[in-house]
């Protein structure tokens, strides 16, 4: 059968979402935030969620209105601070002992998850050496200097926003829009990609940023908010 | 006479090579992309993955997915480029940006930088890619202002506040001094602004100083001062 | 009757799944993509980046960037992209691959795969992507004679020939039998070439055989063999 | 000073290499090799150097040539098989003890390569576990599964074969001929890029497929050999 990726809402291609699953979500420096198809998360409501995201809080991401509507359980991520001097609703459930936390430096974040995706069950780095994020983890010295071993991150679901999107499934992304999302496609067991358009045509092959084979289902939401 | 924040920035952007691939830190580091020296031409990373990133966006021209590290809107560069966070960090810790230049609660004087989290109590923590610039960047280095509002050293035997990276920092600007951290530890002052003796500046520093033979006035153009 | 090259190569492509990403292995192997059944939507992906192999390349279109890992010719099928060997590895060590189809110089019956190196004195090693591929596609099969020109077996208990990877076969098409390495060992037959006792299947075989409970006759449409 | 990468040609961009160095090669399956600049390199003859190269003897790379002239110490590559029955130059002098083999499995190769430009001294991969490959590595257990610890490997010059190129050093690649040539550019002190064409225009942000920062020297060899 010709492959279509194509569904046809971020409800239908969030249908099958489970309680306790590990989600990956896109975005960074408010770019590539795949909004319409979180609130539809939200909507959906699945709960003891696992969230792997860069910011827990920024503004631009609705995120936060999973961790609001009591969705969370854990957080993998490597910025969770509210903008305010107030405590934001993410920093109240982690005071109160209602929400778990796992900081990683920004690079680790993301080379964790790219290994995720490639096969690479753990690897090491010189981030993050003698700080409180390396503690408890195991240092080797590799030619005169220390490394910290990292785990690789990998998810039952990936969501992440881009551009256009063919039937295959092929993405090319604006700008700084990439960000997490070519490497969370990666390491996800289903991966929905919400993009502004769909292509008539298969997108040219040099042209591609993102392999179809990573990308399971494509929602079109032109203006990236419910 | 104290520099402002302008003028920090002013001092260090005069230090950058030509042909260097530099990461500025949100705040003020990244006003020292506007005091490059004239006939230089180098590139700016930021973490989100652009290589190359121009001025501003003009209000007029803002597009939302053009952005850096900081959510500021940004344009390109000619011969800039994107790549994503796997790649941008993986340019990062590969020790492929030549400086980069970061903002900084405390600075140690065998080059140990806290520059992360200042412990307020239950605020979430915020690493984002600090950890990574410190670590494995080929040269960091610091501007900030030598003291805290409350006048206590910013510059220490020992960082009391958590550490985001071991012995990396080289250089350090403030409204006082330029410093160097020696490759074995200690602060070296490279320059001092005029009229502050070397007494004063020790008494304000909380590491011991060593004055380089040539050591010289901090000056800097008049700036107006910079909000961020 | 025994299948010739061709046959086995079309039995093989009659068990492929639609939308599956497959790779294949130079040699009889590659054959099977001119036999997946009408109405599949499959894509092939070749070790040096090729993602949507499409068929070999008309002598008159011919472009030397435009090949596979075997270095021969090709065309891009619809949706096909092209990437680096670092991220083709990645997709393929990550689990990316449905199925990859490979020769064999021998398959042990716990699913150990020997197909790398033929231990002749003094030739260099050739190990290519053929590790990889075999520790990581989700599904490794097997097109492969059933015995050695010499009449050897190829199915045997224990490799005797360098391992490219430990239990890593899942199916083994062969010109006599279709067969399936169960999950904990053991060589289960599914198909059996018409004329051919289960008692002479076992004799050039090298390891016991279970025949499944529905064992049937493998049969195949008439097709002239190929050269690979 | 506006940055200008292109150099005069291929015997400029290597006039600095040393005796012992480690140089990287790109090509594979046919496609992206340097060959202008591997003939280059054989008349500058610098001695004792190791090769990182998919193959130390493709038909279609020039590679061999190093090797025919004596000038490689050590190869550390995936293939190593001379096509015929007689042995090869290369296996000639393997066989006389007068050139060390590295062989690794070519994706392993590939993540080594990349991993000595992204800072990882060393990773775990499934690939090689039980084999010969994998003699006398560390091997760990992640999730019950075996994997093998590889180290990265860096160099001190890479020479990679691409389409286009911009002053700045940015490139495009036509169709396969990629292969390791990024990964490489990323992994050595020293890149030399050998293109078909330097545009006049930079490179659009979205045409790049290999960022400038990696290119050191440019050098245009029309046809690639020469």
């Amino acid at each position: 059968m010709a492959i279509n990726k194509r569904v046809g809402s971020a409800q239908e291609a969030l249908a099958d979402v489970r309680d306790g699953s590990t989600v990956m979500i896109s975005g960074f420096g408010g770019a590539g935030f795949p909004n319409a198809t979180i609130r539809a998360l939200v909507a959906r409501a699945p709960k003891d969620l696992t969230l792997v995201v860069n910011s827990a809080t920024h503004r631009l991401s609705y995120t936060h209105e999973l961790i609001e509507a009591g969705l969370v359980r854990k957080i993998v991520c490597s910025a969770a601070r509210g903008r305010d001097k107030e405590l934001s609703p993410f920093e109240q459930l982690w005071k109160d002992g209602k929400i778990e936390l796992e900081c990683l430096p920004q690079g680790t974040l993301a080379e964790a998850i790219r290994a995720g995706g490639a096969g690479i069950p753990a690897f090491f780095t010189p981030v993050g050496v003698g700080t409180d994020l390396a503690a408890g983890k195991e240092v080797r010295v590799f030619n005169g200097r220390e490394y910290v071993l990292e785990k690789a991150l990998t998810a039952d679901l990936a969501i992440i926003r881009a551009d256009t999107a063919d039937r295959f499934g092929n993405l090319t992304f604006r700008y700084a829009q990439a960000n997490f999302g070519p490497a969370m496609a990666t390491a996800a067991g289903m991966t929905v990609a919400e993009v502004r358009a769909v292509t008539g045509e298969p997108i040219p092959h040099d042209r591609v940023q993102l392999p179809g084979i990573y990308v399971d289902r494509v929602v079109v939401a032109p203006e990236g908010q419910a | 006479m104290k520099l402002n924040r302008s003028q920090m920035a002013w001092r260090a952007a005069q230090d950058i090579a030509d042909g260097a691939l530099i990461n500025l830190g949100i705040g003020l580091p990244v006003a020292v992309a506007d005091y490059v020296p004239e006939g230089l031409d180098v590139f700016f990373q930021s973490e989100n993955g652009v290589v190359g990133v121009g001025p501003l966006a003009a209000a007029d021209k803002i597009d939302t997915d053009l952005v850096d590290a900081g959510s500021r809107p940004i344009t390109l560069r000619p011969g800039a480029t994107i790549v994503d966070s796997a790649w941008s960090f993986s340019m990062i810790r590969g020790g492929h940006i030549d400086v980069t230049i970061l903002g900084a609660f405390e600075v140690a004087e065998n080059g140990d930088l806290a520059n992360w989290d200042m412990k307020v109590p239950h605020k979430g923590p915020l690493v984002g890619g600090a950890m990574d610039l410190a670590a494995a960047a080929k040269a960091v280095w610091i501007v900030m202002e030598h003291n805290t509002r409350s006048g206590a050293p910013r510059i220490v035997t020992r960082c009391t506040l958590p550490l985001t990276a071991k012995k990396c920092v080289k250089r350090i600007y403030t409204d006082l001094a330029v410093m160097e951290i020696a490759p074995g530890g200690g602060v070296i002052v490279h320059e001092i602004v005029d009229g502050m003796t070397r007494e004063e500046l020790q008494k304000r520093t909380g590491a011991p100083l060593t004055f380089a033979p040539g050591c010289k006035t901090l000056t800097a153009p008049p700036l107006a001062e910079v909000a961020a």
